[in-house]
């Protein structure tokens, strides 16, 4: 017996994405001997409330799965010094007890790119995102860009933002509207609207991005790979760390480079991580590249401005 | 349109011919008038939790012990009645306005979007005021939510009046503006940098709502809903421009009739229902959040409106419904948090709840006064 | 106050004899209907012969209107039976009365004034086919109404039509259902004296074929002249039924009221002061840019009252809001003692003492929804007493309505009732509590006694007159001929928007102005 | 803007506007009869949950179909029963309804897979060129080489016209919703009618529902419909509730988010929220260009009691 975790999801675990891998981690903690409990579609206004209650009633571990949660963990936090409270997709801590942890936003969305503009065969590729502005958003974008351009610095990279990350029809048809400007890769960050963007390549036969290996069940053709999140992996690193109260205030941002988890990897299939149509020369750059990213050499750089939607 | 609360002369009886009327059956069973409403409006949440009691046996919980939760989640400590009646605050005040408007006939729908702008006017003075007193402070910051709500909920009456768009679409589609215009904000100037949310700094401790009770969250924002609430109470019918927006939602001919201006009607009380939602903004981020959050109005525009029907556009009724809405949501997240019942079954509860109060008190609201 | 209408009642009645051996074609027993303690019907028993026309009379809320509603199926009785034709119709709706061979028109019309007359003709009708055939049911229409004489075009949207053509709908729309008996409650209110003729015309017509009609009216020369057999109710029970030949206005009030209402109306010698109202060139145009007024010119002195005589449509609602400040004036002047106030609002209006009694109390001078009380208040609920600054004062607004109660013999415990549970003649009082008891310089007047019974209506006649012997103005404007005639000291028609210029009541020519009125002379 | 780019545009705008089609056309069908279509929402989301599951579970999209109409229509029975025999308000049972549909759907996608996150995956019904017709120039690709269910959508909004105008039930339809004494005075049954029209109103609504799940998606995700049930209401009032009007309003509402997010791709000084906007700032400015008042059914949102 670890003790009692739960963990906090801004909306439904049904959305075979963003709080569907959170949940993972949540059956993760649960296997290494947690006692779990967890609340879905908490609301802004409801987080404290979800926070202060669960710590009150004696929860080691509050794991609130969105950065949304950061703002109000910081408000409870010194309420309660014997709780840990761990935000993801967070970026930053406070006080002892409140952490956030994420994967490198840039390591993959570099990755991405570079395999984007390897596979583009019209020099235009795309990418469909919500939240324009987010760190974590603009730092994949920012990488996916600076990635392609390292390929083909002719490359126009075309970005566009949808009102809601849930929302898989209005996916689609901004992934349609980057295919029918002559896009042949379409990359994304998204929730359960991922979906939609694989719809819209399976439909112009063209490649895309997953966000979990369920995805390239949609579209095994036209899935290039999935940045699969190791939300289990970060929150049992962290839950560790907690336990031996090394987790402090910090901001673990996992990646290729980091030991414990490297936060993300590509996955086509549970084995092997690309799509199998993609040429071996490519498949052998990408992994490549990877290597250097683990090696700690190659560092990326993004700012906001990077994440900018249109070319 | 005719008044969707009020309805038309209709006669008492209960046997006529054509559909059956559950009418019957209830004035049978009931009594007296106001024992008999407030009986009918338990037995509809009655039945609503003996409804969903069905999925969470199927969810494999018990429902015993799941409204245990949710009894006790809503009522179950001070912390817990304070939380309660913070949600409330925001769905009373929306309600108040939407209500005024309701009365006279004006069908305004757009209190999430004026929420917004409430909160984003608000927020911008809280982190501008600089050194001001702090009481000055809030009540500046409060004000500003009050003005950019109104004047939100006043471009839909300016287009009504000018170009003839009905206020429910316009009102509607600026909501969808007024929640844009925030992440817009939070995006740009307002916005924390480097936070991994869309959020604006935290506001200095200056600026936030004082609570009533140290050590509890709950803030003045109750108190000054239960006062506008009496003020709305006291202005609908205790004084002229009150009159005049009954007598335009009783007939707007027999309000031009007795001189009342309709455009004037209008623009006064989209004013005072923008402004008391831009209000409820702004409390919301002095009182709650203590920032400027993405999504913080989310839903509140929707559930005003159904707390302001459920009262039957009765300033007074909006607090005893408020507070349902407050105290349902609560106890029912409480529910989930305690028992693990899904969330799904929280919309459920208050799916089922809303639509059995609402067939009590469509049984008994047939002699409603303007 | 003979008419003519009760003079031509004479030669057209049938013997005695004739009817008797007349087949029975209904026969209601012991209707019963309550409405919580009020008994709307107790046990009515009602009788209709084929080719027969039965007059129903009775004072507002004596329970005509409940009989007809339970006799087409639209309310369900407490008890009673209903034998039609031999078959018994119980717990019927009104598709098995219509089936069975029974139209009813309301006295609030029931037709969807959004749709056009065809449309409403074959609504409902399952012999106007699954798919609509406009054309062949709009040549439907223009057959019957020639038969019967009810023009009406069959294109028109029924919201641009008068009242009088909404009448000659809802009857065509009877008509070609078939309809073996036909129910007319308050069917003359509002018609024009040659509309009414007409309506008494189609009536006839309609009994030559063997149709039967029962006829509700308050007009008990209308009811004298066309129909054959009378029944009475007083409060909910049949109070009395008499062949027509045996049947005179005195014993038809007493049957209703138990109490004289033939005792005429007396008014004091004319005392004309100078003129209150002046109207010079009044012109306005509706925003389709139709012409609804023009040059219209008159006076109106202190202790006088102008009668303008004339049917819905021809512009009397548009003169009366334009005097009102309702509606704008396009050009002209309007001088209410000497100022001019064709600019004015409402309320100046209202302040320099203007008073309106509209048509209609559904909701324009009146709000159902609101208590007597506010009702009372609702013209002048901005000023003191009944505000002081921007709040109300509750109390003035108790007193005033405590006051009026009183001094109009209103019918209600207390001012906090809501005006919609009063009878029509009890609502009708609270606007002339209101209008009236402002003491005004002017009363604008529009048919007042619409659809109240003869205690009622003379009530209000009564009133008006008291206000003209104590100085004010009255212009007042009704298409009851026999009412413009007692009541008006100059008489004036307006048609298709024009005024003809008025004339002192000794001098005018009844059948003129009957014809004048439907814009005929 | 070139000929490939508006081509490309107009047919997006009408992919877009389908399941709004189908969402518009039930709310009116509704709203014609006298009952505000508040709860459209909930019932287009039912119809993409029961597609979803009726094809997952069976295999077949047909009986996705069924299943999304039985889903529309049974929270429609909601709305109908409360408002017509408890005359429940209008407005506040359809913002429950929406509200009790998002619940239901949730809870029973979990529950039909024993408490686990479900992974659905569907085949899409794919374009279906028309054959001639799909070749011809502009309108071809725009009109021609659409989904089953757009074709659907514009088909029943043509019947609908039909059955409205030409029909005597559409007549009592649209007299329910002008006048229900009158009705029931020329011998039908408002309370019926009412029932019905808002009945078949969830049936088409959750149709428009399978054409988010079926149609585009290929899954169901919780609260997927995401407000378009509102924009679906929106289009009824702008096309002054007649079914041709609805469609257009549909189309121009599909045209102004295709545009959105292909403004995006012009590198515009401004964030994508100020774009986003776009849409909802063009609906207004075009309803204030339009300039004239809306005539509601008269009788919509009246409680009608028989007697
Ligand atoms: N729906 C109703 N509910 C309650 N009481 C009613 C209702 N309809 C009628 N009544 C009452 O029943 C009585 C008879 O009404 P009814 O309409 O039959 O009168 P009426 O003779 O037609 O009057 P009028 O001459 O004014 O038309 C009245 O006292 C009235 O108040
Ligand atoms: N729900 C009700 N409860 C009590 N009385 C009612 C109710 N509805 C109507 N009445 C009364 O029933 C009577 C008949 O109603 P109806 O609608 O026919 O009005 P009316 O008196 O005939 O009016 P008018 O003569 O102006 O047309 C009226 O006296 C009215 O006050
Ligand atoms: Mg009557
Ligand atoms: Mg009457």
């Amino acid at each position: 017996d670890e003790g009692k975790a739960a963990m906090l999801f801004p909306g439904s675990i049904n959305d075979q994405s963003w709080n569907a891998v959170g949940y993972q981690g949540l059956v993760k903690l649960k296997a290494a001997g947690w006692d779990t409990a967890y609340s879905e579609n908490v609301q802004s206004a409801d987080e404290v409330e979800a926070l202060r209650d669960y710590a009150k009633r004696g929860f080691d571990l509050v794991i609130g799965h969105t950065g949304r949660f950061l703002s109000a963990a910081e408000r409870v936090g010194g309420e309660f010094p014997k709780t840990t409270f761990i935000v993801g997709s967070g970026s930053g801590g406070a006080g002892k007890n409140v952490a956030s942890v994420d994967f490198d936003n840039t390591q993959f969305g570099y990755l991405m790119g570079v395999l984007a503009a390897k596979l583009s065969k019209t020099g235009k590729i795309g990418s469909v995102n919500g939240l324009e502005g987010l760190p974590n958003v603009y730092s994949q974008i920012g990488a996916y860009r600076q990635g392609a351009r390292s390929v083909n610095p002719k490359i126009e990279v075309k970005v566009i933002y949808i009102k809601d990350m849930e929302d898989a029809a209005a996916a689609k048809e901004a992934a349609l509207s980057l295919a029918d400007w002559g896009a042949d890769f379409i990359s994304g960050k998204l929730n359960a609207a991922q979906a939609g963007i694989i719809q819209a390549a399976k439909e112009r036969n063209i490649y895309c991005n997953g966000r979990s290996t369920d995805q390239t069940a949609i579209a095994p053709t036209n899935v290039a790979t999935n940045i699969v999140e190791k939300w289990d992996e970060m929150y049992a690193a962290a839950a560790v760390e907690a336990k031996a109260g090394k987790l402090g205030g910090k901001y673990e941002l996992y990646g290729l480079d980091t030991p414990g988890s490297t936060g993300a990897s590509l996955k086509y299939s549970p084995d092997s991580a690309f799509n199998p149509a993609i040429p071996p020369a490519i498949v052998a750059d990408v992994e490549a590249l990877e290597k250097t990213f683990a090696a700690g050499g190659l560092k990326i750089k993004v700012v906001k401005e990077d994440g900018h939607g249109g070319l | 349109m005719k008044d969707p609360v009020a309805l038309g002369p209709i006669e008492l009886s209960a046997s006529e011919a054509g559909a059956p009327d559950a009418g019957a059956l209830f004035q049978r069973l009931g009594a007296h008038n106001g024992l008999r409403a407030t009986g009918r409006a338990v037995v509809a949440v009655l039945l609503a939790f003996a409804v969903t009691a069905i999925p969470i046996l199927i969810s494999g919980k018990s429902p015993i012990a799941a409204y245990w939760a949710l009894l006790h989640g809503a009522f179950g400590s001070f912390d817990h009645v304070a939380f309660a009646l913070n949600k409330s605050t925001p769905y009373i005040l929306t309600a108040v306005g939407v209500a005024l408007c309701f009365r006279a006939q004006i069908i305004n729908i757009g209190g999430e979007g004026q929420i917004a702008v409430g909160g984003l006017a608000a927020s911008w003075v809280a982190l501008n005021c600089g050194d001001l007193p702090s009481l000055l402070a809030i009540v500046l910051a409060l004000a500003a939510g009050a003005v950019a709500g109104a004047l939100w909920a006043g471009i839909a009456a300016v287009i009504r009046l000018t170009r003839g768009v009905h206020e429910v679409l316009s009102t509607l589609l600026l909501n969808f503006v007024g929640v844009l215009l925030v992440s817009e904000a939070l995006n740009g100037a307002m916005g924390e940098a480097g936070a991994g949310f869309p959020q604006s700094p935290m506001f200095d401790e200056a600026v936030r709502l004082p609570t009533l009770f140290s050590g509890y969250d709950l803030h003045v924002g109750l108190i000054i809903a239960l006062v506008v609430t009496g003020c709305a109470q006291f202005l609908l019918w205790r004084t002229r421009f009150g009159f005049q927006l009954r007598l335009l939602g009783g007939s707007r001919a027999a309000a031009a009739y007795a001189g009342v201006s309709f455009a004037g009607g209008v623009i006064g009380v989209m004013l005072l229902g923008g402004g008391l939602a831009g209000l409820a903004g702004g409390i919301e981020v002095l009182g709650v959040h203590y920032r400027l959050i993405e999504g913080f109005s989310l839903g509140f525009g929707f559930t005003g409106v159904a707390v302001a029907l459920l009262a039957a556009a009765n300033p007074l009724a909006v607090v005893p419904a408020g507070l349902f809405f407050g105290f349902l949501q609560a106890g029912a997240l409480a529910m989930q948090r305690e028992v693990g019942v899904p969330s799904s079954l929280v919309y459920v509860i208050q799916g089922f709840s809303i639509v059995f109060v609402l067939c009590a008190i469509g049984l008994d609201r047939r002699w409603q006064r303007v | 106050m003979a008419t003519a209408a009760s003079d031509a009642a004479l030669d057209c009645k049938r013997p005695a004899l004739e009817e008797s051996v007349l087949p029975a074609l209904l026969e209601m027993r012991g209707i019963v209907k309550t409405y919580g303690a009020v008994c709307a019907n107790r046990s009515v028993d009602l009788d209709v012969r084929e080719g027969c026309v039965v007059g129903l009379l009775g004072e507002n809320g004596s329970g005509k209107s409940t009989l007809m509603k339970v006799l087409f199926g639209m309310i369900r009785p407490d008890s009673g039976r209903i034998l039609f034709q031999g078959r018994a119709l119980a717990g019927h709706s009104p598709r098995e009365a219509i089936a069975a061979g029974i139209g009813m028109i309301h006295q609030h019309f029931t037709l969807v004034e959004a749709m056009t007359v065809t449309e409403n003709v074959m609504l409902g009708w399952a012999a106007a086919g699954a798919v609509l055939k406009p054309a062949e049911i709009a040549a439907r229409i223009e057959a019957t109404s020639r038969t019967y004489g009810l023009a009406v075009d069959p294109h028109a949207i029924v919201a641009t039509l008068s009242f009088g053509l909404r009448q000659r709908v809802e009857i065509v729309k009877a008509i070609l259902r078939g309809a073996k008996l036909l129910i007319l409650d308050e069917p003359t209110s509002n018609l024009s004296p040659p509309e009414v003729a007409g309506l008494l015309g189609v009536i006839r017509r309609l009994r030559e074929e063997r149709h039967s009609v029962i006829f509700i009216s308050h007009k008990l020369a209308e009811v004298i002249e066309i129909c054959d057999e009378v029944v009475v109710l007083r409060d909910g029970a049949v109070s009395g039924r008499t062949p027509i030949a045996e049947a005179t206005r005195e014993g038809l009030a007493r049957m209703m009221v138990e109490r004289d209402l033939s005792a005429p109306v007396t008014r004091s010698a004319r005392a004309p002061g100078q003129a209150v109202l002046a109207v010079e060139g009044l012109t306005r145009r509706d925003a389709s840019g139709a012409t609804r007024l023009s040059e219209i010119g008159f006076t109106v002195q202190a202790g006088e009252i102008l009668a303008v005589a004339g049917v819905d449509g021809n512009g009397q609602a548009d003169l009366l809001d334009t005097l009102a400040g309702i509606l704008p004036a396009h050009s002209g002047r309007i001088l209410l003692d000497g100022r001019d106030i064709t600019r004015m609002s409402v309320r100046r209006r209202l302040a320099a003492g203007l008073a309106y009694i509209p048509i209609d109390r559904g909701g324009t001078s009146l709000v159902p929804g609101m208590t007597i009380a506010d009702n009372l208040a609702m013209r002048d609920f901005d000023r003191p007493p009944l505000a002081r600054g921007p709040l109300l004062d509750p109390g003035a607004m108790r007193a005033r309505a405590n006051e009026r109660i009183a001094a109009f013999d209103i019918r209600a415990p207390h001012g906090d009732v809501q005006a919609r549970t009063l009878s029509g003649g009890n609502q009708q009082k609270i606007v002339l509590a209101r209008e009236i008891g402002r003491k005004p310089r002017l009363l604008l007047a529009f048919q007042p006694t619409w659809g109240l019974d003869p205690g009622a209506a003379r009530f209000v006649i009564d009133q008006l007159l008291l206000l003209r012997d104590e100085g004010g103005a009255i212009l007042y404007v009704s298409a009851e001929l026999e009412e413009v005639l007692t009541l008006g000291d100059r008489i004036a028609v307006l048609s298709n928007g024009r005024l003809s210029s008025p004339e002192p009541r000794a001098e005018v020519d009844v059948t003129r102005i009957g014809l004048m009125m439907a814009g005929a002379a | 803007m070139d000929y490939a780019f508006l081509v490309a545009l107009l047919a997006a705008s009408v992919r877009i506007a389908a399941p709004l089609i189908l969402g518009a056309l039930g709310g009116l069908i509704s709203e014609r009869a006298g009952v505000f279509a508040v709860g459209i929402e909930g019932m287009m989301l039912a119809g993409a949950f029961g597609a979803a599951i009726g094809a997952f579970v069976s295999g077949s999209p047909a009986v996705g179909l069924l299943l999304a109409v039985v889903a529309g229509s049974l929270i429609a029975s909601i709305v109908a029963i409360a408002v017509t025999i408890f005359r429940a308000d209008q407005m506040v049972t359809g913002l429950a309804v929406n509200i009790l549909a998002f619940g239901l759907t949730s809870f029973l996608l979990r529950g039909l897979f024993g408490g686990r996150a479900p992974s659905i995956r569907l085949h899409i019904f794919g374009a279906i060129d028309i054959p001639f017709l799909s070749s011809l120039p502009f309108v071809g690709p725009i009109l021609f080489r659409q989904s089953a269910l757009t074709y659907a959508a514009v088909a029943i909004a043509l019947l609908l016209h039909l059955a409205l105008y030409r029909t005597r039930a559409g007549l009592t339809l649209r007299a329910t919703g002008e006048n229900p004494e009158a009705v029931f005075a020329a011998g039908n049954n408002p309370i019926r009618i009412r029932q019905l029209a808002v009945i078949a109103g969830g049936a088409i609504a959750g149709l428009g529902g399978a054409v988010l799940s079926l149609q585009d998606v290929g899954t169901f995700t919780d609260g997927m419909t995401n407000g378009r049930g509102f924009l679906a209401l929106a289009a009824v009032i702008v096309g002054r509730w007649t079914p041709l009007g609805a469609l257009a309003a549909c189309l121009v509402f599909g045209a102004a988010s295709a545009l959105e997010v292909r403004l995006q791709g012009f590198n515009l000084p401004v964030s994508s929220y100020a774009i986003q906007m776009a849409p909802y700032l063009l609906a207004l400015a075009v309803l204030a260009g339009l300039g004239r008042g809306t005539r509601m059914p008269q009788a919509i949102g009246q409680a009608y009691r028989v007697g």
